[in-house]
């Protein structure tokens, strides 16, 4: 047992450090160290820099572009790129579409999608919710009917992240209304410029308007566009959900915006002293850092155990649960240590603004299955109730 | 000892009630939320036909005085329909103060019109970087010819966009005096942006402002004392708005558990989701205790007991805001994130309220050292 | 709205405050306020001396030889008591199974148990538990066959507070084995001089003999002990349990607690200073007072509503529920504030030991119907789920 | 990076799980805690033989010199088993000390007896009123003819009553010294009892008590260092404890929860329950990482950044120590109150472990104090 990084490892961190340091955007990095928002254009730009360095794709293995690397590598790309104040690259085709493409695709999905996925050419998102189906996904009811050499499909998808960026969005569809619940499942990838879509900003709470309403009226969706078999979807979505989770405590992410808490409690200042020296906000401080500490190591575990080419296992949902949590102290502490001023939320939207941060990450124990949901697989998975 | 509404109290909080479930309904609510001045005139004015714009006006000027119970009502009903009228800000603090420290002139000449809805007042105290410390006030106000000049800023002055007349605190010589000044008045410059709970508010420069003796309200330098007494009063109102909205909120949450389904069942059947809209049960009951309380004791002499009840009641308030705004959005899933539905509005006033008039921290403290010093 | 107390009860409450403070024994005054452990004398004296002053039942109605007090009385009653250091009393014949007597007993049973309640002379105990039904109670398999003019009680009773002090024990058990589970119960009052009865102490983990398992084989019992009808004891035992809750918060004692902690951390020291001058300390004492005073105000209002006659509903699940954190909460601080000196149970087992206090408060949140049970009852009933 | 043991590690682990599990069943433990001396010499034998109390004894002395993997897979075991035996206060603390101050003549004749489970050494620091500071110290050692007189109070010495020889500290000057003291020299006296989780200890006063030169352990006056740094230790044996302890009672809890109805079903099919057990899963793998880093770090040079992981790792473990003993208690019901069932067992170590070495609020707040300083 051994907690310290190989010297092979530092080497990477070092390489990854400085590319990183040398490449991302002075203006990029500002927005996201101040807590700004970023914009699409932002990613993009990131993204095809990695591209250019050979890192499209971090997480795919050689075979199909990626740069290989193990879990420990890519957790410490991803510590990396989080610190210097990188944006995160959008998962909905690095990590979601792109495996389940990558492993139960066609040889033709293969070579339309991955390069331009890798290259930041093409954008997805992900269709998965419904307005009658959140955290139960398997009751989905949007229908694809089978019509000559494609799909037909009708219904309407839910908070559907950043839909109005998407070149594709990966689709679950009902295939076989009068099979049970998670069979006749189908996996759609349906380009976005297809007539017959909608997409409707829902406005959030912080004011944001990241998430989406998408609506499908008679969409055709050619059938080369099924992934695997017909019927067979509720597999790759599994597949998909049990994939890389490397990443999922976002760990990397609230270090960062730990010191940026630091940074805001010790501009405050309370009774003539810097906020961060009264010792009552201190130990919140104090209290999330350690929390923060402890499910650091928690996923370097997970990683660990992934290196050794076990799966990860149900653990992923303590890392959801416990790093949602943490997310959202964070920004919690962040609106309490700005105090009366943290009400005003001062016109310029993209400004780091506490208050709707804290309402923004509310999110995070609601989506990508809600906690409850994840205590609901860790009670039955791993305490065997 | 009893908790009964007498008949009239009783009527008024019925027809308070009333009023917001008939002419304050979401969808409505939606529209003034939206609207440039973020609030409505028309509200507004039935407000005062109501009375409810008359509670603490003094009974010489045909108000009632004070009542802590009837604001009470009032603020209970405009926590539960979300009011987005300078209520608090006006009707309850700007009118106790000028109650308070206001010459005959003032209140002769404000009072109707406040307690008709035509002039709307609101204090301009808190400095950026003063936290909760009502004591901070560096803005200055030095004599100029007969009058004073005020030089300084405020920051987050909740309503100063819909505001007639401020009332501004300054320094004079060693004490705090305040000042009423017009929103319009030369030297006034208004920052304005919206609240985190969807009001319009203002940082305020004040440059070299020019006040006659007349704008000065109460004796000079005696305003500080007064400032934190009010607040007091305003802490007790606030309460009783977090409690009309954190019973709105917990009913919204419980109906909304036995509409909506996940694996076929509603998902208020899981008993996990049971117990935890118990612990909400339980933090909104004893919310309510500690904002009767509160209001009981509004009107208290004794300043270091007041001041007790009022921080242990913004605690156990504040605690409720807390958990019930969160676990609220958390059980309404991704509905409770939006703009669209009302849990989120809710779930962002009682954030508000919780920072506003000291945060739980500062009166956990408070209470602490307050009761170290007692002993 | 008024939340001061009347020139009458404020006149009745210095009437209480001079007879306890005139007639409490010093030695049990002085054992109650050091936390010290009550002996079941201490008890019997101090009901004996207010029987003598005609407050032997102080919860009973005029004409069962109660004072006739309304709820507030109670309620003043309760806390002047708790304050001064008395003891208190019994609840099990005064406020459990006198009640039932009076309201559905026979006269016979009414004019042999309740003179005998009132004057100390019974003391008894509970009968409802059994190991394989706690908190499901109506899935007790306690069997009593008629035979001749009596039943005869086969089985096993557990969790008994004072058995082996009792004189008299009450009982649910089944009459009825083919009918459903609430209905074949019926309510028995059994002498525990009868022979067959066994009582065996539980020790609990803080060392305490407080509690018992009772077995009883082949116990005769004469009909006239059974309360009521046969088969309706489960109406009685509901009765019961929606009775007489004016104190089930446990403020009053809390409040005493409540000084007990403050004193002790006026006597510790950190850091030069007394314990109760460290602003983290002084924060944790300060919630636990607000919360105990917030709760007080919350038993005010059930207990004026009882004032008004309006029965006591559901919300005594919350005063249950909130009552018994606090009481463990207090417990915890006082070990808490000791500090490593706590560890030590030194071995005058009567004397407080906070730790011990600590492991005993446990058993709050679990007796008189669990908190999760307490909460289900509200789910139900109050929040309609 | 990698979290795995080694295949000796492996075998040692499994060695000490199996002695519990075969030696150490809860019906055996019930008569050695009975008994008059609370520990049983034929487990400590035992432990000997495993070699495990030699583990801290350094090579040259047949010992492992350390072994922090090696330390914390022990004390696992000691911690599922619920080991009554002094192996934390001797083996890892004491000998430690030894280790690290003990002459050769000292360490040539007590290692050899303490590794073969033939002497017991317990350290007697603590005193009353120190809370957990540990650089308060009042005993006092003045020169004596040619050795020296200890005269003072040690409060709450674990173990004490089955120590051969008390580690004691005293004032030498400005310094502070540790000497060597048999439990039976004249002077000394135990006023003993049990602790909240059935160990045997006793509040130690020294009158007067006769130490010669060949007592004293170490350079005079240069012990606490010392003392300090091997509080790490301890607190790195003390977590790894309490997650052995954690692990069983969850275990011991799921199980229950399976088994006990309540209303015709296992109580554990009650999703309030579930989740709450989840916690109680979540705090238990954070506490077992912290245990690792703690158990990895603790014979880091870096003493600052040491005192961080211990603090952080004590804060993790103690609130885990607190939520899982508590909730399990709560889960088990009656039976969890009594003696006779094992859940309450662990609750009171835990407990006890939380109050040792420095409480979870202390820690919490050494940790803000040491970030505060770093920055």
């Amino acid at each position: 047992m051994d907690l310290s990084f190989t010297p092979e490892e530092n080497a990477f961190r070092q390489a990854v450090r400085s590319f990183v340091q040398s490449r991302l955007p002075a203006d990029i990095q500002k927005r996201t160290l101040e807590g700004r928002k970023q914009t699409h254009d932002d990613y993009k730009r990131w993204h095809r820099l990695l591209y250019e360095q050979g890192w499209g794709a971090p997480t795919w293995p050689k075979e199909y572009g990626g740069p290989g690397w193990g879990a420990v590598e890519q957790y410490i790309f991803e510590e990396e790129s989080a610190a210097a104040g990188a944006p995160l690259l959008s998962p909905f085709g690095l990590k979601m579409v792109g495996p389940v493409i990558y492993t139960f695709g066609s040889d033709a999905q293969k070579e339309r999608f991955l390069p331009r996925i890798r290259s930041a050419e093409h954008s997805w998102c992900q269709g998965y919710s419904e307005p009658g189906s959140g955290s139960d996904l398997a009751s989905l009811k949007t229908r694809a009917e089978r019509r000559g050499d494609g799909y037909v499909v009708n219904g309407q998808k839910t908070w559907i992240t950043h839909a109005q960026y998407a070149d594709y969005i990966f689709c679950l569809v009902r295939t076989d209304p009068k099979a049970k619940q998670q069979q006749g499942i189908s996996f759609l990838l349906i380009d976005m410029k297809t007539p017959g879509i909608t997409v409707r900003p829902i406005v959030t709470m912080d004011g944001g308007k990241e998430i989406n309403e998408v609506f499908f009226e008679d969409v055709h969706v050619p059938v080369e566009n099924r992934v695997g078999e017909e019927n067979a979807g509720w597999t790759y979505a599994k597949f998909l959900l049990g994939h890389e989770r490397t990443n999922i405590a976002g760990v990397a992410v609230s270090k960062r915006e730990l010191r940026r808490l630091k940074h805001i409690a010790s501009e405050e200042r309370k009774n003539g002293k810097p906020l961060i020296e009264d010792p009552a906000f201190a130990a919140r401080i104090a209290q999330v850092e350690i929390d923060l500490w402890a499910l650091e190591i928690t996923n370097l575990r997970v990683v660990s155990a992934e290196k050794e080419k076990r799966a990860p296992g149900p653990e992923v949902s303590l890392l959801k649960i416990k790093g949602t949590e943490i997310q959202q102290a964070l920004t919690e502490l962040m609106m309490l240590a700005r105090g009366p001023s943290a009400l005003g939320l001062l016109n310029d939207a993209d400004a780091f603004r506490p208050a709707a941060a804290y309402c923004n990450l509310r999110k995070t124990s609601i989506y990508g299955g809600s906690n409850e949901i994840q205590k609901n697989i860790i009670s039955r998975t791993i305490l065997g109730l | 000892m009893d908790f009964d509404l007498t008949k009239e109290q009783q009527q008024l909080g019925d027809s308070i009630q009333r009023f917001v479930a008939r002419e304050y309904a979401f969808e409505k609510r939606k529209g003034i939320l939206r609207s440039e001045e973020g609030m409505s005139r028309e509200v507004w004015a039935h407000l005062a036909e109501m009375g409810l714009l008359a509670l603490q006006v003094p009974e010489e000027h045909g108000g009632m005085g004070g009542a802590p119970i009837e604001t009470m009502l009032a603020m209970n009903g405009v926590g539960r329909g979300l009011l987005l009228e300078p209520y608090l800000a006006s009707a309850v603090v700007a009118t106790t103060l000028l109650r308070e420290l206001g010459s005959p002139a003032q209140q002769g000449e404000l009072f109707p019109a406040m307690a008709a809805g035509e002039r709307i007042v609101v204090l301009a105290h808190d400095e950026p970087g003063a936290r909760y410390d009502l004591t901070q006030v560096s803005t200055k106000a030095t004599r100029a010819g007969d009058g004073y000049a005020l030089s300084g800023q405020k920051s987050v002055v909740v309503h100063a966009p819909s505001a007639d007349l401020l009332l501004v605190s300054a320094r004079t010589g060693s004490g705090v005096s305040l000042f009423l000044v017009p929103w319009d008045a030369k030297g006034v410059s208004l920052a304005a942006y919206r609240t985190l709970d969807g009001r319009r508010a203002a940082d305020v420069t004040l440059s070299e402002v020019r006040a006659g003796r007349e704008a000065l309200v109460g004796a000079e330098g005696a305003a500080l004392d007064v400032i934190v007494s009010v607040n007091d009063v305003a802490i007790a109102a606030a309460c009783a708005e977090a409690v009309g909205a954190l019973e709105a909120l917990l009913q919204t949450t419980v109906e909304y558990s036995k509409s909506r389904k996940q694996f076929g069942v509603p998902i208020g059947t899981f008993q996990a989701l049971q117990h935890r809209m118990v612990e909400m049960l339980i933090h909104v009951e004893q919310a309510k205790s500690m904002s009767y309380l509160a209001s009981l004791r509004s009107d208290e002499k004794d300043l270091q007991a007041r001041a007790r009840v009022m921080s242990a009641a913004k605690v156990i308030v504040g605690r409720a805001c807390r958990n019930v705004g969160q676990e609220a959005v958390q059980i309404h899933g991704g509905m409770g994130m939006t703009e669209e539905f009302h849990a989120s509005h809710y779930f962002r006033r009682l954030a508000a309220l919780e920072l506003s008039f000291g945060d739980t921290e500062h009166h956990l403290e408070k209470f602490a050292l307050n009761s170290a010093e007692a002993t």
